[in-house]
């Protein structure tokens, strides 16, 4: 079962440096779609925050994958701010709990961190699925993960289905009306864009599968 | 983009190093950017403080000093600022008395409070929040963010902070907040956009014969782009909504406050207040107290909001109190 | 052309009438267009005017009060104002003690303002003018019409308007004054031009790329157009020909005054306030006085003027003696 | 002579109102040229001053030349403000005064009435010729109207020839670095723009020529 394939520390590392680099790739992409429906300042936010963390790394002690997980966290809620720093911030912390003191973790470890991830963003954030938040991209994402393990999926296979989940995810906000963040101040004005948070999110996943496709699991594809 | 700056990145760490420079006497500024009354804490005073994205100068840290705010956590601009701010400038104004956190209604502001208060409260400090949420330009509800905080929040800062600095207690001067709160209402309206430094461009473009009606603080667009219009009825726009919404009624009165988003020259905002006097008066509605300037901002923006406050003798006094900061001083 | 107007001929007008409303405890507006200190004349008190173009607000009507001007006179925008305006001020706040006039260096603010003093003088009325003219990016000659008055007006308003508060006699008055004058210079910048609300359109055009050094206040383009640079190399810019002109020395202390043209956030200025305690600190010059704002603009332009005065005993008495205006209050 | 053909009190309103329409039509033009070194007013100014003027020319009382000048100086004075209000009001006011109770004049009391006028702008703006101001039309114009008269031209031919020395000075106003007024603050910058009063004064001694080529002195043209 895809337990067997194992997700080391190194792989965390990988994914962590992975979707920061996106994240500065797509700075000026996910600040643009902030500037159509928020402040213009998501992909700032995140860049500023992700910089941060790739300095933390390799001052980490031990191969300990929820520690690394909590550093992210806590970087993020203390640098970044907005509702991005803590959203993202209690999705890393929660990682990290669910992780603490594994060098090694398989896809069903995986699933569930992510599962306590998305509860603590949807805790403090109070969104609903259809509120046009990075909740839309996380939930589905995680659900395709589920189903992907539950039918036996690799690792590879079931990152490359959330992936896809992800990004319909995303792509749905466009026409939703946003009910929470400052999206929603815009009223019917907001449908027609796609979320910022959505998008970074669904990088977020895309970082995971591009960062683990020749690593965890040997080298399949 | 063309903005007096050295670095995008450098510029609210330079401001405030300027504001230090310029306000010693009054404000100091601590790790990690917080802007702090020069004499904290101050002996079994309540401690009051807010905090927010820059940008929108002289408040929040315009507004740290003797009979107002405690402490001002400034974020990246308009960026809710970290909680490790928050929780810095608590520790810092309290004296035992507790503090009162004076939040604007987004959802970052809430969140990095909130995980703030959390922190403090697990030091023993005694925390309370406010929520200031007064543009009416945002429909209210229960299953959306709510209405975001705007013009009302520097008169909650200015009456609360008078009593506090009376030396009221922590549940007095947090229902005092509120009261602010439920009586006060906003809108704004924008006729440029403005440019985040690190951005380096406009957050939205503009025609030359549009306006944006509903807009908040942050440069976002408003609720409906519209053609552009004379003064007087932009005015009209503004102003029927708020009136509409508390309802203010014949025979109360009430602080008119008419702010410039950071780029509107005095000269419109008085011709912005001219009407809004004609129109109080048509509804039988006293100017209590007026209050006209820049004093919640845009970054650059052109534009204007309007708030008004219903005035009760108990509100009316604390904002007479004495106040003495870099922005606002009266009395002293 | 976007503004909250609704007539350009009219928005004078009605800024004074929306001034009248907003601060009817301190000021009245008289006919033809004079903002009367709401108590003037003051028995046994020196009167002080002063007067301009519109477009400068908040000078010069927001400092009309206690401890600062008697009386304001504005003209068309930029435009000095007509002779009848001054006649009537003049006489407005004549308390038998005489009248001060404080005229910015115009050629259209000088023969204003001296018409109006001869009349003022036909009719009995003890009238001394003192001419500030302190602007350092115009050279100074005996053949041309000489430096012209900014930043440094606010100042000598301030101070002056403390000595007449006081009891200070006409002749007393007009030599601090003059003092003031001595020791004051200043310099701006533009980022940007502004529109004249007649005329419709910006005033000179600028690329994104390039930047007015050496401009006054009418927005007229300045001695230079140069590429863009950061806010510490415009400060050097502004603050090197300042010093060396005096000379400012070392030991000195002064009151450094950064000023928005209008359109500049207070974070910029605060971010060029920076640069400049540094640059006196190099000197060996201390800050006595801070000063920090949009004090005198040119409508909606985006620039900075610095302005530092020489400091002594008496002249930091006055400065920090109580005023009460719209624009400027402390003390009381 | 020259004096044989007698300005009318008639002929005075017609220049006066000559020239407030040609000011309201120049007025873009004008605001431009002082947009270029001064501070964009000038049009506005002079419009807004004649505006008035013309407002106050029915309710004269009677045919008194000097009397209209001077109403027109002090409604300049009392409406224009900036720099042109003091230097045209006191123009018209010398021209008032050396008319005052005629309700005809030939040239010659033109000439007089131009030296005293031209005078006063001298007295109180304090400038020379060639420092770029509304004195390097108005002195040329002035001398070549009285060389005119001395060889014995007719009123409209000493016009003609003042209104070319009108241009002439004019147009010499672009060159020069300005030493008075706004445009001084400039420096060298100053240098290559047309005079914005120059060019006013221009247009007063045209609204003459235009106004009394059909009138005084007979139909001539
Ligand atoms: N209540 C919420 N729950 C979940 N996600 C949210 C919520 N509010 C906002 N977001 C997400 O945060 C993103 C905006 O982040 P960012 O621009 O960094 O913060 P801010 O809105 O404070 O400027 C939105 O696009 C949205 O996906
Ligand atoms: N000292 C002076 N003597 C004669 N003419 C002058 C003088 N100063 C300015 N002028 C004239 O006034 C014109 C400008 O008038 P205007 O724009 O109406 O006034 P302001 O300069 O006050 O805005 C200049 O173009 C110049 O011809
Ligand atoms: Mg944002
Ligand atoms: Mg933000
Ligand atoms: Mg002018
Ligand atoms: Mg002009």
């Amino acid at each position: 079962m895809s337990g067997s394939t194992p997700i080391t520390y190194d792989d965390v590392i990988a994914w962590i440096n992975t979707f920061a680099a996106s994240v500065r790739d797509q700075k000026e992409y996910l600040t643009e779609l902030d500037s159509a429906i928020g402040d213009a300042d998501h992909g700032i936010n995140m860049d500023r925050g992700f910089q941060a963390v790739i300095g933390k790394l390799p001052g980490l002690p031990n191969r300990d994958i929820g520690a690394a997980f909590k550093t992210v966290g806590m970087t993020l809620v203390s640098t970044v701010g907005g509702a991005s720093g803590p959203l993202y911030g209690t999705f890393f912390l929660q990682l990290g709990t669910a992780t603490a003191g594994r060098e090694a973790i398989g896809l069903d470890d995986l699933i569930a961190a992510l599962d306590a991830g998305v509860a603590g963003v949807q805790r403090i954030g109070k969104a609903e699925p259809g509120d046009k938040t990075m909740l839309d991209t996380l939930l589905p994402a995680r659900d395709a993960l589920r189903e992907a393990a539950a039918s036996g999926a690799s690792l590879q296979d079931a990152l490359a289905r959330a992936v896809a989940a992800a990004e319909q995810g995303m792509l749905a906000t466009i026409p939703l009306v946003a009910r929470k963040g400052r999206a929603s101040y815009l009223g019917e004005r907001s449908a027609g864009h796609q979320d910022p948070g959505a998008t970074s999110s669904y990088l977020l996943l895309k970082a995971a599968a591009d960062a683990w496709s020749g690593a965890a699991g040997g080298t399949a594809n | 983009m063309k903005k007096l700056i050295n670095n995008p990145e450098r510029a609210v760490d330079e401001e405030l190093a300027g504001m230090a420079a310029a306000h010693g006497d009054l404000i100091r500024i601590i790790e990690p950017n917080v802007v702090l009354r020069r004499d904290a804490p101050r002996p079994g005073k309540v401690g009051v403080i807010s905090g927010g994205g820059s940008g929108h100068e002289p408040m929040h840290g315009g507004y740290v000093g003797m009979g107002m705010l405690d402490a001002a956590c400034p974020g990246a601009v308009f960026t809710s600022p970290v909680p490790d701010q928050m929780l810095a400038a608590t520790k810092a104004v309290n004296a035992g008395a507790g503090v009162l956190h004076i939040v604007k209604n987004y959802t970052g502001d809430i969140m990095n409070f909130e995980l703030a208060a959390e922190m403090a409260r697990a030091e023993g400090i005694e925390v309370a929040s406010v929520v200031i949420a007064d543009d009416v330009a945002v429909k209210d509800s229960l299953y959306t963010a709510g209405r975001r905080g705007v013009g009302g929040t520097v008169l909650a800062e200015k009456i609360v902070g008078a009593a506090a600095e009376a030396g009221a207690d922590l549940k007095t001067v947090a229902a005092l907040c509120q009261k602010v709160q439920d009586n006060v209402r906003s809108m704004g309206m924008a006729l440029t956009s403005c440019t985040v430094p690190v951005a380096g461009k406009p957050t939205f473009e503009l025609g030359e014969d549009e306006m944006e009606i509903g807009i908040g603080i942050h440069g976002e667009p408003g609720r409906t782009r519209m053609k552009l219009a004379p003064a007087d009825e932009i005015t009209e726009m503004l102003a029927t909504p708020i009136l509409d919404d508390l309802p203010f009624k014949s025979g109360d009165t009430v602080l008119a406050f008419v702010n410039g988003m950071g780029g509107t020259p005095l000269m419109e905002l008085y011709i912005v207040f001219n009407k809004l006097a004609q129109i109080l008066k048509g509804r039988g509605i006293a100017i209590g107290r007026s209050f006209v300037g820049n004093y919640i901002t845009s970054l650059e923006m052109a534009g204007t909001s309007i708030t008004l406050l219903r005035l009760d003798d108990e509100l009316t006094r604390f904002w007479d109190a004495p106040v003495h900061t870099p922005a606002l001083r009266w009395g002293v």
